[in-house]
């Protein structure tokens, strides 16, 4: 994707959005089900709860080059596994703090809670998410020398 | 041969070497001390030694060897040969130097680095005496004279006035003939030696090299100068002349980039094997360390691979000195 | 208590005895008013007809004008505080639209004031316990129903601080006046406002059924808080009688004036007698008010 | 909790002696005089012999505490009160047990800033020739030919300036001296990477992170990091590459962070060994005041309030979730 | 070396339309360890399963991804065509490019793009997949069924008639819910009563079933086939063993109150059964009310109870059981009148909703079956009926139809007209949802062999003026305004959730809609199921039902728990959390965060006979959410199919840079 920016070729994010299975990877469905558009920039990671998102994959994501991340799980009460969204939470404020302290725009790594009711509001989550990385330009953070695009 | 220049023509000279090539003077950058490209620093008014070993230029934590690109049914690779272009360093100490003399004959064996060998040979060395005793420092244990090297192609000691240099290479000769120096002889060289404070030697080297391989069955004492250690990389990162290195790649799905970067025979899992690690406990690791440096190395090149800089004295988390483990072999 | 005073056309000519009254009643409850300066037309009545972005833009101007003030706007006129209150919302709401808006009048920032009507203020915010502290005359149980109109009502999420249909503040005022408020069902019913003059007929009609109900309900007058409402029930009783032939002779007073007199202030404190209907019989009749 | 004070050195020394004798004790970590200037060294004792080599003197940096990683059975040491907040923090995290340990609290009249000092005379630590102690809890500065006294603001760490527990929060003795009266906790001279723009801060700290040989000292010497192994060493899936690049030591360091985040207690011995001057405690200290803000968490402080990533409150900030 | 084979489904044109299927199959083929990539029209039909397994076999697969639509759909599909050619299941991944491909994105390339990017991803992923096998649980075989409403009455007959042991809890004194308020039910007009209460009397006396009214559930902890519910029994003040329901107490009680059951058109004792017929016959003391409980004296019942059966000592008990199923039947409220205030709901008197108009017009109800106008008593002549006052309302958030107001209403019509010919009806719609089994004729009857008025349009506005309401509306129809003086106006208030339905839900942990309806598996193939294995839903806790559809829905929920019930164990999801002590910190903060106290630590004696402390993973109790996993620092636990080298891989798909 970055080397299409280079290349002058319009560049088109990739954002990588981590889905917990039972709300917002069913929300995602009801989504297609309910026929609604969104930009074709995100790719969904089926996970089983946002409390198996760990600050890494983030990380890891950020650092391979992707321009932004998503996750997204239950509502606050509605957790399959009731506590998996709170404990989740906890990390994830502290990580977008971090990130934003060195320096990271926060608007790379975002978060949601989508029922599985919410196919609406998953779509219009991915249009942000997408038009806040299209803002914030390519992930080029972490290139070094050594690596060429071509 | 011999030549003198004042503050006034060397701070001129150095910019005129640009000319030649990149210039990598002392710098402090970050409250550290490092070689770095000469743009708009000063010559440094006062400095002991950078922290960062001269080695890093030669040998640096992360070299890029190779790259490949994959394509259904095809793999395009290059590789990352340093190009010739002519570097100059100048203000290393003598230890340093002196390491660099050391690596050769590791990265000239029988199999050629050209990374390093090339680097070496891109490189002119301009050194410079010292006037202090570095904090941990036993250079002269190491038979390394503050004050005088042949590792370099100049060497230069600094006077009130100035510097006096003292060509030891052609190639060396070549950056004098510029007008910038003047003629000098024996006695301004001799003149400029500096009296280092003394200290009475604390171990005799003969006397290490000989005791290390009875020392090396010794496990309670091995044991006990390694209880404080931390396992960190800093002793080897920062010593001129350690050299092991790890190689890996970074890839995308369709290409990559081979590297080699710096390992730590302090690291634990430094010699991990699939389902065996020979020097699981620390003591064993470091008795490596030790051995190696002052047995094996010699044993493999007939040269003692420290050159008493004191870096891993001076910057060890837990003041680990090896300079008493050294002392108390002999 | 302070507030940024926007008066309206109304206050300054048809209700100016509405005006009267505010300020005498607010001289003895101790509210300041600090009318904002070379204050615009809200747009009622036409403009959200003609050119909703005008209907925006034109109050919008008073709102950040009693931005700089530092005060929340306090609207006496239904018809005013519903546009206001209808522009600040939007201005809140669509944030385009407030960007056109605020390079037209060249100002920046976001609306931070609110719009209040007069009622909410008086009767809600400042609140009857502390009224009744100030009260010295009593409304001898004058039966009375009390008219709220639709514009302070509807659109209800946006402007309503009361029950769309049945609300209730004023008859709250009614009875710590000591008057008698009557229920009845038409409190928020149209009145046809600003169609007076552009709709005569309906707005005959429709007045008619108000004071129709009114009377039957029992009631000796009607109390309304909002200048249009009071011009039509009053002014057009007459040519209700020519036309319906029934006689009603109901004052049309403004919750001020009924305050006022709570307060112990007189006629000319609260500019009776320019009610068409004359309430003075009335109050002499109970003994309220002397002439 | 204060059970016994000690007069001085010797008495500690026969308290211990004693110790070692009736086996309370299988070994002891405490001080010795160190070789090189403006240094102590670690003394790890495991007979009552080793013991005489004991010595405190004014550079006291070391967090003993990290040794608890190796050395198990019935230890004692020494901690200052910033070390005994470790202590506290690795009980909570099940590493070692109080009655395993016997705990000598030490007077601290806060550490000693070389870096600071040589810094503020425009050398390096090395160049400095001798530091003194004075009366008004500064200290005295020789330095090519020229005597200096500093005010304790000038010469202590930062992390002793806003000491809040100089008197250790969990010991089983305590040893007399001079204490560094407490502090309130005031806010450090209010960071001012934490104000820059994004692009700047990023610029900021990608230098930092760029410079990680990734000699993992940090981590080393981190009370906080007893993991069996470390995520740095997983290869099946390869978090982070040995390379050192900015990527690799990016990820390395907000790991890290992470992982000790509710541990960390600050006691800033990751920047103190840290052989390329990263500024670690930066982000220790952010990390700490986001635990405070969001979470009320103070780490090492008490033994009973859970870690913050072992608990939850249902009204925990949400604002930043869409 | 994984051999792997990539299956693209075209889903007819639903993902061939926008997706290029033939250029992704070609693509994907080229992935290392791809052997054979093949499209096909409809992967999930027979056929389509065919071309699966031929190749599996051909090509020895033992990795296999299907690309088509949501796993959430045919996971289970695909697995089983997989595990027939003698695969693991759990070596099978789906790539979703329906749903969250081609169903949500126009442009073709892009889509197809996207496309070829998630299936990477599934390769990626599957090439780390490992065989799992399923875990085996234990059941117990007894249900619990949460409310006793015909719902819960018709799902404890089902199962206890196949020989489980059930527990139905409800919450009010009696079981019969909603259905036994009722006059007569539509479209048949036979009573209520006479068709609920003769069930009621089978749950009372059947031996498989235990009744606990007066109770609620409290807790419920545990997961399918072992759930441990704890439940409340609320203190009656009469012991139930001694209580021979002869109601002396009720006629003596002084105390007079509004009577719940009656919605306030009746009043009862503060000792009561909310209905004759209730079940258990055994009355309840509401101290709130009681004379004895507010004011310390009276007692008037104990002394007149020939039993001795009063009990005011009586504190609640919690009663702990354990279940293998639960079922949820805990049925529907209505909106408040007062929501519109323009109707004057709550305001006037005489109008009323149509529960009340139920309860007014049954025999055994507080009139006796008597039209009386609650102002006055006297028999209305004119009644106005109002449908969807609450019901398809954005403005009130409310968007849904509540199904059966269009049918009551008629019933309404028709029974106000059987009690009194000469009374004049009218009836305000919007639309006239009569689709049901002889509803619409139903509703036919109602105009045109009882001539009740039907208007269509909305009421504006409901005046009182002397002691009339007068109703106007508008008449769509003839596109004009309608007055109506009338004497009683009924309105047909919206059906909606209880109104504690989501502190229920997240108890159980089962997902509801925006409208706190609680959301089935699937709106289509698993209508009774939730995503809570072992939980059921039933009745009108799910949406508006009317008893039929409640009744047919309660039958199936009873058929899934004796599904559950058919064998002594249970074949449990293998995706549970795995520890590696070797790499564990014992830290134990798995142990202190886990949601279901799956992770334990224990004594365990090494090889070389030392006794070493370490963590274990209990995989009966593990729900496999992986929060443990993320939250090891070490990495000393994975979890089984999201392992961090599976995710890892996926990401590394997507590696732009590095």
């Amino acid at each position: 994707m970055t080397e299409n920016a280079q290349k002058g070729k319009t560049w088109e994010p990739r954002v990588l959005a981590f889905l917990c299975r039972w709300c917002s990877y069913a929300g995602a469905d009801l989504t297609g089900s309910s026929r609604l558009n969104y930009p074709a920039n995100v790719r969904i990671l089926r996970v089983p709860c946002s409390g198996r998102v760990d600050p890494l994959f983030i990380l890891k994501a950020l650092r391979s080059g992707l321009d932004g991340v998503l996750v997204s799980g239950c509502h606050p009460g509605d957790c399959h596994y009731t506590a998996g969204n709170y404990h989740a939470r906890r990390k994830f404020i502290i990580l977008s703090r971090l990130l934003e302290y060195v320096g990271l725009d926060p608007r790379r790594v975002q978060f949601s809670w989508v029922s599985a009711a919410e196919g609406d509001k998953f779509a219009q989550v991915v249009r942000e998410v997408v038009a806040d990385v299209k803002e914030l330009g390519p992930n080029e953070l972490f290139r070094i020398p050594e690596f060429a695009p071509e | 041969m011999f030549f003198k220049i004042n503050q006034g023509k060397f701070k001129e000279w150095l910019l005129a070497l640009k000319n030649q090539g990149e210039v990598y003077i002392p710098t402090k950058e970050n409250n550290l001390w490092v070689y770095a490209l000469l743009e708009r620093q000063e010559w440094p008014a006062y400095f002991l030694n950078t922290r960062i070993p001269v080695k890093n230029l030669f040998f640096p934590n992360r070299q890029a060897l190779l790259s490949w690109k994959y394509e259904p049914g095809s793999m395009g690779m290059n590789s990352f040969v340093p190009e010739g272009k002519k570097r100059l360093i100048v203000g290393l100490r003598p230890c340093d130097s002196r390491s660099l003399q050391l690596l050769k004959p590791v990265f000239a064996g029988e199999y050629a680095d050209i990374f390093y060998l090339k680097n070496l040979d891109r490189t002119i060395l301009i050194g410079l005496a010292c006037s202090q005793i570095c904090p941990g420092s036993f250079c002269r244990e190491m038979q390394v004279d503050p004050q005088d090297s042949a590792d370099n192609d100049i060497f230069l000691r600094a006077t009130p006035e100035g510097f006096v240099a003292k060509v030891i290479t052609e190639r060396g000769k070549g950056l004098l003939a510029q007008g910038f120096f003047a003629e000098a002889g024996e006695n301004d060289w001799a003149a400029a030696a500096q009296e280092m404070p003394g200290r009475d030697a604390l171990f005799d080297l003969e006397i290490v090299k000989a005791n290390l391989n009875s020392f090396f069955a010794q496990e309670e004492f091995w044991q006990k100068v390694s209880a404080k250690c931390l396992n960190c990389g800093i002793c080897t990162y920062l010593c001129p002349t350690c050299h092991c290195f790890d190689i890996c790649d970074l890839r995308t799905p369709e290409k990559g980039v081979r590297f080699r970067c710096y390992d730590s025979c302090a690291f634990p899992n430094f010699t991990k094997m699939a389902v065996h690690n020979p020097r699981a406990e620390k003591w064993r690791r470091y008795r490596q360390r030790v051995s190696h440096k002052f047995n094996f190395f010699f044993q493999n090149f007939q040269a003692i691979a420290c050159v008493g800089c004191g870096r891993c004295v001076n910057f060890c988390p837990v003041n680990l000195d090896l300079r008493e483990i050294l002392t108390a072999i002999h | 208590m302070k507030f940024a005073y926007y008066p309206g056309c109304s206050l300054h000519s048809t209700a100016s005895d509405y005006a009267q009254s505010i300020t005498a009643v607010f001289n003895c409850l101790h509210i300041e008013l600090e009318e904002i300066k070379d204050w615009t037309c809200c747009g009622a009545s036409s403009a959200h007809v003609l050119n909703p972005f005008l209907s925006t833009l034109m109050p919008a101007k008073d709102i950040w004008q009693a931005q700089r003030m530092g005060l929340d706007i306090l609207a006496p006129c239904a018809a005013c505080y519903n546009r206001l209150r209808l522009a600040a919302y939007k201005l809140k709401e669509k944030e385009k639209l407030r960007r056109r808006v605020a390079q037209i009048l060249k100002v920046d920032g976001l609306i931070k004031v609110k719009v209040r009507h007069i009622s909410d203020v008086v009767i809600n915010e400042y609140g009857l316990e502390r009224i009744s502290r100030h009260l010295v005359k009593d409304l001898k149980g004058l039966p009375v129903v009390c008219y709220y109109g639709c514009l302070s009502a509807r659109p209800q999420k946006i402007v309503a601080f009361d029950d769309p249909v049945d609300p209730q503040y004023l008859d709250r005022l009614v009875n710590t006046l000591g008057g008698k408020s009557l229920a009845w069902p038409l409190k928020t019913e149209c009145c046809g406002g600003s169609f007076s003059i552009s709709k005569k007929e309906m707005v005959l009609k429709l007045t008619y059924e108000l004071l129709s109900w009114a009377k039957d309900q029992g009631a000796e007058a009607v109390v309304v808080d909002c200048p249009l409402c009071q011009f039509n029930l009053d002014s057009r009783q007459g040519e209700i009688e020519r036309i319906y032939g029934r006689t009603f002779s109901l004052p049309i007073f403004y919750f001020t004036q009924l305050l006022g007199l709570g307060l112990g202030l007189g006629n000319k404190e609260l500019g009776l007698e320019k009610m068409n209907v004359s309430p003075f019989p009335l109050l002499e009749e109970r003994n309220i008010l002397k002439r | 909790m204060a059970n016994q004070v000690i007069e001085n050195l010797s008495d500690l020394i026969s308290l211990l002696t004693e110790l070692f004798r009736n086996g309370r004790l299988t070994s002891f970590l405490g001080y010795q005089k160190g070789t090189v200037k403006f240094k102590s060294s670690p003394l790890i004792a495991s007979r009552a012999e080793d013991l005489a080599a004991l010595n405190l003197d004014d550079f006291l940096h070391y967090n003993l505490t990290f040794y608890l990683k190796e050395i198990k059975g019935k230890v004692g040491l020494l901690v200052k009160g910033c070390d005994s907040r470790s202590l506290i923090s690795l009980i909570k995290e099940g590493q070692v047990q109080k009655e395993d340990l016997y705990i000598i609290g030490i007077p601290c009249p806060g550490q000693i800033d070389v870096k600071k000092i040589a810094f503020s005379m425009g050398c390096d630590p090395e160049d400095l020739e001798d530091i003194t102690r004075s009366e008004e809890d500064g200290v005295i500065v020789r330095f090519r030919q020229q005597v200096q006294r500093l005010t304790k603001e000038q010469a202590l760490l930062d992390k002793c300036l806003a000491c809040f527990y100089p008197q250790p929060l969990l010991y089983d003795v305590l040893l007399q001296g001079d204490y560094l009266p407490p502090v309130p906790p005031k806010l450090r001279g209010e960071d001012e990477t934490a104000r820059k723009s994004a692009a700047e801060k990023w610029a900021y700290w990608s230098a930092q992170f760029a410079r990680c040989l990734r000699c993992y000292a940090c981590r080393n010497i981190c009370p906080a990091c007893f993991c069996p192994r470390c995520v740095v060493e997983e290869n099946m899936p390869e978090w982070i590459s040995p390379v050192p690049t900015l990527g690799d030591n990016f990820v390395f360091h907000l790991m890290r962070l992470m992982h000790v985040a509710g541990t960390c207690t600050s006691c800033g011995e990751c920047e103190r060994v840290c052989p390329v001057e990263i500024p670690l405690m930066k982000l220790n200290e952010k990390m700490a005041a986001d635990l405070k803000e969001l979470f009320a968490f103070e780490p090492g402080v008490d033994l009973e309030k859970p870690l913050p990533f072992r608990t939850y409150r249902q009204e925990d900030p949400n604002e930043f979730i869409k | 070396m994984a051999r792997i084979g990539v299956f693209v489904c075209h889903c007819g044109t639903n993902i061939a339309g926008t997706v290029d299927v033939k250029y992704v199959a070609e693509e994907v083929a080229k992935e290392k360890g791809v052997l054979i990539s093949r499209d096909y029209k409809y992967m999930c039909s027979a056929p389509g399963q065919n071309i699966i397994k031929d190749y599996i076999r051909l090509y020895k697969l033992d990795r296999v991804v299907v690309a088509s639509c949501s796993p959430l759909l045919h996971e289970r599909t695909f697995q089983n065509t997989v595990k027939e050619e003698g695969l693991n299941p759990y070596l099978m991944e789906m790539a979703n490019i329906r749903e969250q491909c081609s169903w949500v994105h126009k442009d073709r390339v892009e889509a197809t793009q996207k496309a070829i990017e998630l299936i990477k991803m599934a390769i990626a992923k599957v090439r780390m997949n490992e065989p799992l096998y399923p875990k085996r649980l234990s059941i117990k075989r007894q249900a619990l069924v949460i409310g006793g409403g015909i719902s819960g009455i018709q799902a404890a007959l089902d199962i206890a008639m196949v020989g489980h042991p059930v527990i139905l809890v409800e919450r009010s004194p009696s079981i019969g819910g909603r259905m036994a308020q009722f006059d007569k039910t539509f479209p048949t007009l036979d009573c209520a009563a006479c068709i609920l209460t003769p069930k009621m009397v089978d749950v009372r006396s059947h031996p498989l079933i235990r009744i606990l009214t007066y109770a609620e559930v409290e807790s419920v902890q545990g997961y399918v086939g072992n759930f441990e519910v704890k439940i409340r029994q609320k203190a009656r003040s009469v012991d139930m063993s001694k209580c021979t329901g002869c109601g002396e107490c009720l006629q003596k009680c002084p105390v007079r109150v509004e009577s719940e059951f009656d919605l306030g058109l009746g009043k009862r004792g503060a000792i009561y059964i909310p209905f004759p017929q209730a079940v258990p016959n055994v009355p309840v003391i509401d101290r709130e009310h009681c004379r004895y409980f507010t004011q310390g004296k009276c007692k008037v019942c104990q002394r007149v109870c020939p039993g001795e059966a009063i009990d005011y000592e009586q504190e609640d008990q919690i009663i702990t059981e354990k279940v293998g199923a639960i079922v949820v039947a805990t049925g529907f409220d209505l909106s408040e009148p007062t929501e519109y205030s323009e109707y004057g709901g709550g305001r006037y008197k005489d109008v009323i909703s149509g529960l009340q108009f139920e309860r007014m017009i049954n025999a055994a109800g507080p009139t006796e079956g008597h039209l009386k106008r609650p102002s006055d008593g006297r028999e209305p002549k004119t009644i106005v009926f109002i449908q969807c006052v609450g019901s398809r309302d954005e403005s009130l958030g409310r968007p849904y139809c509540s199904k059966m107001c269009c049918m009551y209403t008629a019933k309404h019509a028709i029974l106000t007209k059987e009690h009194n010919p000469d009374a004049q009806v009218y009836v305000f719609y919007i639309d006239i949802r009569a689709a049901g089994k002889n509803y619409e004729e139903f509703v036919r009857r109602a105009i045109e062999q009882y001539g009740a008025v039907y208007l269509r349009g909305r009421v504006s506005r409901i005046l009182e003026k002397d002691g009339k309401l007068i109703v106007r509306g508008a008449d769509t129809l003839v596109h004009g305004q309608v007055e109506i003086e009338a004497d009683m106006v009924v309105l047909a208030t919206a059906l909606v959730a209880r109104k504690d339905a989501v502190h229920l839900a997240q108890m159980l942990g089962i997902p509801y809609d925006q409208n706190h309806f609680f959301t089935e598996l699937h709106p289509k193939l698993a209508p009774v199921e939730n995503v809570t294995s072992g939980i059921y839903l039933t009745g009108a806790c799910q949406a508006p039902k009317d008893i039929p559809d409640s009744v047919a829905s309660a039958s199936g929920a009873s058929v899934k728990v004796c599904a559950l019930f058919a064998t002594e164990e249970l074949i449990a999801d293998p995706i549970t959390a795995q520890l590696n002590p070797a790499l564990c910190s014992l830290c134990k903060v798995c142990q202190e965060i886990c949601p279901f106290g799956a992770i334990k630590e224990e004594e365990v004696t090494k090889p070389d006979g030392q006794m070493v402390k370490q963590m274990r993973v209990i995989e009966g109790v593990c729900h496999g959410c992986g929060l443990c996993v993320s939250s090891c620092r070490p990495g000393a636990l994975t979890l089984q199919g999201f392992t961090d080298q599976q995710i890892v891989a996926e990401i590394n798909t997507l590696a732009s840079s590095f």
